[in-house]
């Protein structure tokens, strides 16, 4: 009488809706290479992406998006060195936390062009835009140091 | 003695087919503001936040990060209840029952059209003996009606009979996005999906969310002119393998009826109570759930629902619309509009003083919770 | 005034990768563990509440379903509570609820996870980030998103790695003594061999992460009278709270746990703490990440924001300092995400009621359990006393 | 309203779940020797088909000692001829997903039947029995289905 494993590959189709925000979003990034924000009526930040709300103050956002610059600061990153199913890129990779110009909330994405150990907390660093752009995370490759 | 407590406000979202240009937080939003925009207040009068979903049915696991800032749980005490937003409102009602808070705001959202009922169902089934076999929410319910049928206690036209009414009742509900004016031969005469279900038997697929209001004695009377009290409450669970258990016994729907009319002081359910809004998802179920809720004798199941002479689901039922993870939510509003007198084009006329709304969770209604409200004093 | 409901047993199962389980056995060992440990037996249950990780960690949907059987939930009021890592915290939470509602005299609470079951658990965990805007995972994976939380405390207060290095050797240590530990370290396990482990995610190292263990822990409450009809020691709630932040808002600062801070202030108020750091006996922090213990001091005004490695290295929180912290090695040592959150609590419940065997510290009269879940967003608080 | 931007993919997660010693020593029986084991629960010594690892209204163990052969043969309790196309199914249609009752059995098994002959005579208490797989892997489907014996019904 024995115990075992029975294996199973779990496949679930999925078909995301963007949805408003994020739809104007990614055609922005990839029509006109530029970001937009939504700025909370309350505590007047820009929020990048925008979102459905101002979370923390739980107020509208203002209608009209506004661009944000695509320079900004890189407030905390981490150089990946495992490997496991699903990652952005091959280890070692950068990844960071971007706070854009203008804008008031983390955005996230690769950080390259830059040896890890050269890496500065708040240092400046520039969005490189996809010159083949699809409307999604990759319309910005990564980020480099300014 | 705690505070009674009492349902003081509610909205629902559109329900359809397929909600596609909306992101499930902006759907979850919406139906928050409005809410709000019902009862004329904000996220300060919230003291409690209850979100129920589902991260398969979502795709994203921890399906209630987004919800923080979506529903207005920003630094609120928040939690999850990972079943219909129907034992979400049980969980709310219970924190207010504790006295450490004065209102709770229960929200539930689900978006098939994101994925599908089959994969969300079929994951249900423990992995070794029925998920190989593809067991879903349509055959299990199918082998659940066959044995209600062949335990002579529905027949294919009661089954008909109630689809029907409960079209025409949704024909009358702007939420019931599926109603269509159907006849008993459209019904048997529809698409055979599994024996005995055919197309009309079965719920339509639907996108949607909902939001309760909760609030204890003393802020429910300032909050809402109508105020409906939580009465009686009953909870129960039964045996997952589907032949495990005698699917035609609705063994936890009668434990969670027993359970909630004990707490609400109920003897004879059909005289005592003026309206219910039951969750069967499939027509069979419904009229499973008429006996089990203890509405009609056995085997009256049918006679019961064809006499007119008892309201049940005059909201249409998850017939009509089925958002998963919603739709038992849904009769907990719709039982407490029905005694609100705010059910709009369908609202059962006359004095209705207690109300019964039903949900279930699982697969052939494998747990089931029972609410008893009351309006008025 | 809330009803006063005591912790009145406990039930925690090893630890470890493989269990030879399926996932309602593995709950139900808990479930007899703390039935045995409170002096009861199933029919004394009267009600049921179940936490388990996200399911995609385990390829079941509403896993309770199953589960629930074997639990003692066959004709029981039962539901599922989830809110990710956090699960175990707000399983708790519901389990005191139930019965301080007055709707149940004696709840069991039960939380788990076999994420051994899924070959690539970190498939699992890059779930959990938004389909869209985590499409190419660029925050996914527990590990990275909680480096970026390191790396900002380090830069924002000028502490280095040797910090992380310092907690792991506290905890690592620590969990010799407790049985249900999944990671053992030789006696000598000190400072230089934390930082000489493998660098996975800067600044995280082999050292500052924890282990995927499979367990399952049981917690069952009881109102006062039936309390009191328990033969063994009991402890007794004297706060509880779970609060969320958001994900990406404005000005959030991820070293920052404003979320934390809230929960924690509103525990206090509940269990009438003025000045945590004097009053409490005992804290279990959910330090799944080495860093992420002196963060948690900061959010629980134990100290002020910045200061939690101050206060790490004072060596008040090590094992005879004045306020021992993770004495049971924390999840730092033993990480089940569906059980750690209760487990932390569970430790500070055993603390006080002097149950917990070798790692137990010196009269504990008031003790605290915390968890997060989510993107570092939910924070589970749960405060313990000897006396009602 | 332009068309709504949808983001499709797929959600892809390999599994290998533990049957533990119980549901592992029925898949095993299924595999090795083409049997079906119930258990029978040590208080109320009702037989549980397939076994699982508690007898629910007694709270009682079930342990691999518990286990007992029962019969591959056995009535129909209950069918559902499915015709609507399922994206996870475990037959093209026309199959029916079956409740039977084994001999020796106090609970009923889910299993299918898919044969044409069988679909067309399923009644309740028609008699069935297991036909094997003859490559079998411990798996539920080690039965490939059941088929209606010629024996006639009771």
């Amino acid at each position: 009488m024995s115990t075992g494993r029975v294996p199973f590959e779990l496949v679930i189709p999925y078909r995301w809706s963007y949805g408003g925000p994020l739809t104007r979003f990614f055609e922005e990034t990839k029509r006109n290479r530029r970001f937009v924000g939504a700025r909370c009526t309350k505590c007047r930040c820009t929020l990048v992406p925008p979102p459905v709300v101002c979370g923390r103050c739980f107020a509208p956002l203002e209608k009209d998006l506004v661009p944000v610059s695509d320079q900004g600061r890189l407030e905390t990153w981490t150089t990946v060195r495992f490997s496991y199913p699903g990652q952005p890129a091959e280890p070692p990779y950068t990844l960071g936390l971007i706070v854009l110009d203008g804008a008031s909330n983390y955005f996230p994405h690769l950080v390259k062009e830059v040896e890890p150990e050269n890496i500065r907390a708040d240092m400046r660093v520039q969005a490189v835009w996809n010159p083949a752009p699809q409307g999604d995370l990759l319309d910005i490759l990564y980020f480099r140091p300014l | 003695m705690t505070e009674r407590v009492a349902i003081v406000g509610w909205a629902m979202s559109r329900f359809d087919t397929a909600l596609r240009h909306l992101h499930r937080e902006e759907l979850v939003h919406g139906v928050v503001m409005d809410l709000y925009e019902r009862t004329g207040l904000g996220p300060d009068a919230v003291d409690f936040v209850c979100d129920a979903s589902d991260d398969i049915l979502d795709g994203l696991s921890i399906s209630n990060t987004g919800m923080i800032e979506a529903a207005g749980a920003f630094l609120k005490e928040e939690t999850k209840i990972e079943e219909d937003g129907a034992f979400a409102a049980l969980h709310a009602y219970q924190r207010l029952r504790v006295g450490t808070y004065r209102t709770a705001l229960v929200v539930a959202h689900g978006k098939v059209s994101e994925s599908s009922a089959v994969t969300y169902s079929n994951t249900i089934c423990e992995p070794f003996y029925q998920r190989p076999l593809g067991l879903e929410s349509i055959t299990a319910h199918a082998l659940q009606a066959q044995r209600f049928v062949e335990a002579k206690r529905a027949t294919a036209e009661d089954a008909a009979d109630w689809v029907v009414r409960a079209h025409a009742n949704g024909l009358r509900n702007p939420h019931a996005h599926a109603a269509r004016a159907l006849t008993a031969d459209d019904v048997m005469k529809s698409r055979p999906v599994a024996s005995p279900l055919r197309l009309h038997d079965c719920p339509p697929l639907s996108d949607g969310a909902a939001a309760l209001l909760l609030a204890v004695e003393s802020e429910a009377t300032k909050i809402s002119k109508t105020p409906i009290w939580i009465d009686g409450l009953g909870l129960s669970h039964d045996l997952h393998y589907i032949g495990h258990r005698d699917l035609a016994e609705g063994r936890s729907v009668r434990e969670a009826a027993e359970r909630a009319y004990a707490m609400a002081g109920i003897r004879r359910a059909s005289e005592e109570l003026d309206v219910a809004e039951v969750c069967g998802h499939f027509s069979y179920q419904d009229l499973m759930l008429l006996e089990c809720l203890g509405l009609c004798e056995t085997g009256g199941a049918g006679a019961f629902a064809r006499s007119g002479r008892f309201p049940v689901n005059p909201s249409g039922g998850a017939l009509c619309a089925d958002p998963i993870m919603v739709a038992g939510l849904v009769r907990l509003i719709e039982a407490a509009r029905q005694l609100a007198g705010q059910a709009g084009e369908h609202q059962v006329p006359g004095n209705l003083r207690r109300a019964l709304a039903h949900a279930s969770s699982g697969l052939c209604l494998q747990s089931n919770v029972v609410f008893v409200l009351q309006k008025g004093a | 005034m809330p009803p006063k409901v005591a912790c009145v047993g406990i039930g925690i199962t090893e630890q470890k990768s493989k269990w030879e389980l399926t996932l309602p056995a593995l709950y139900r060992r808990a479930a007899k563990l703390a039935l045995e440990d409170a002096g009861m037996k199933w029919r004394d249950v009267d009600s049921i509440v179940i936490g388990n990780s996200p399911e995609l960690f385990e390829g079941v949907n509403h896993p309770e379903k199953w589960i629930g059987e074997a639990v003692g939930g066959y004709g029981k009021p039962l539901y599922r509570v989830h809110t990710g890592g956090s699960v175990g915290g707000s399983t708790t939470i519901a389990g005191y609820v139930n019965v301080a509602s007055g709707m149940y005299g004696v709840t069991l609470a039960l939380s788990g996870n076999k994420l051994n079951d899924c070959a690539h658990a970190t498939l699992g965990l890059s779930t959990v980030y938004d389909p869209i805007l985590g499409r190419y995972n660029f925050a996914a994976g527990a590990v990275s998103f909680v480096a970026l939380q390191a790396r900002r405390y380090l830069s924002k207060y000028g502490y280095t790695e040797r910090l992380g290095a310092l907690v792991a050797v506290k905890n690592r240590v620590a969990a010799g003594r407790n049985p249900t530990a999944h990671i053992k370290v030789p006696d000598n396990y000190d400072v230089d061999m934390a930082l000489a482990a493998p660098l996975l995610s800067d600044p995280l190292r082999l050292s500052d992460c924890c282990p995927q263990s499979d367990a399952a822990c049981a917690m069952i409450f009881a109102n006062e009278s039936r309390a009191r009809d328990c033969r063994g020691p009991v402890a007794w709630v004297k706060g509880a709270c779970a609060v969320g932040e958001g994900l990406y808002y404005a000005e959030r600062d991820i070293a920052v746990p404003i979320a934390l801070r809230k929960a924690a202030r509103t525990a206090y108020e509940r269990a009438g703490i003025t000045n945590p750091l004097e009053e409490l006996h005992y804290v279990e922090v959910y330090d799944a990440f080495s860093y992420q213990e002196p963060i948690w001091y900061e959010g629980l005004g134990l100290c002020e924001w910045g200061e939690g490695g101050h206060l790490f290295e004072s060596g008040l929180t090590q094992r005879g300092g004045k306020l021992p912290a993770n004495m049971s090695g924390g999840v730092l040592s033993s990480n089940s995400i569906g059980a750690s959150a209760m487990i932390r609590k569970a430790e500070a419940a055993l603390q006080v009621m002097g149950k917990a065997g070798a790692r137990q510290v010196p009269n504990v009269s008031l003790a605290l359990g915390h968890g997060w879940g989510g993107g570092l967003q939910f924070h589970t608080l749960m405060i313990f006393g000897r006396d009602p | 309203m332009n068309e709504p931007r949808i983001y499709e993919n797929v959600i892809r997660i390999p599994y290998s779940w533990t049957t533990g010693p119980v549901i592992g020593a029925f898949l095993t029986a299924l595999r090795d020797e083409k049997k079906i084991l119930g258990a029978r629960c040590r208080e109320c010594k009702k037989v549980w088909v397939p076994p699982s690892d508690v007898c629910a209204p007694c709270n009682a163990d079930i342990e691999p000692g518990d286990l007992v052969p029962v019969s591959d043969e056995g009535v129909l309790t209950g069918f559902t001829r499915v015709a609507h196309e399922l994206m996870w199914r475990p037959a093209d249609p026309p199959y029916a997903l079956v409740l039977i009752r084994l001999t020796g059995a106090d609970t009923d098994l889910l299993h299918l039947v898919k044969t044409p002959s069988s679909l067309d005579r399923l009644e309740m208490g028609a008699r069935v029995r297991a036909r094997w797989k003859p490559e079998r892997t411990g798996l539920i489907t080690d039965i490939d289905e059941f088929e209606l014996t010629s024996e006639g019904n009771p």
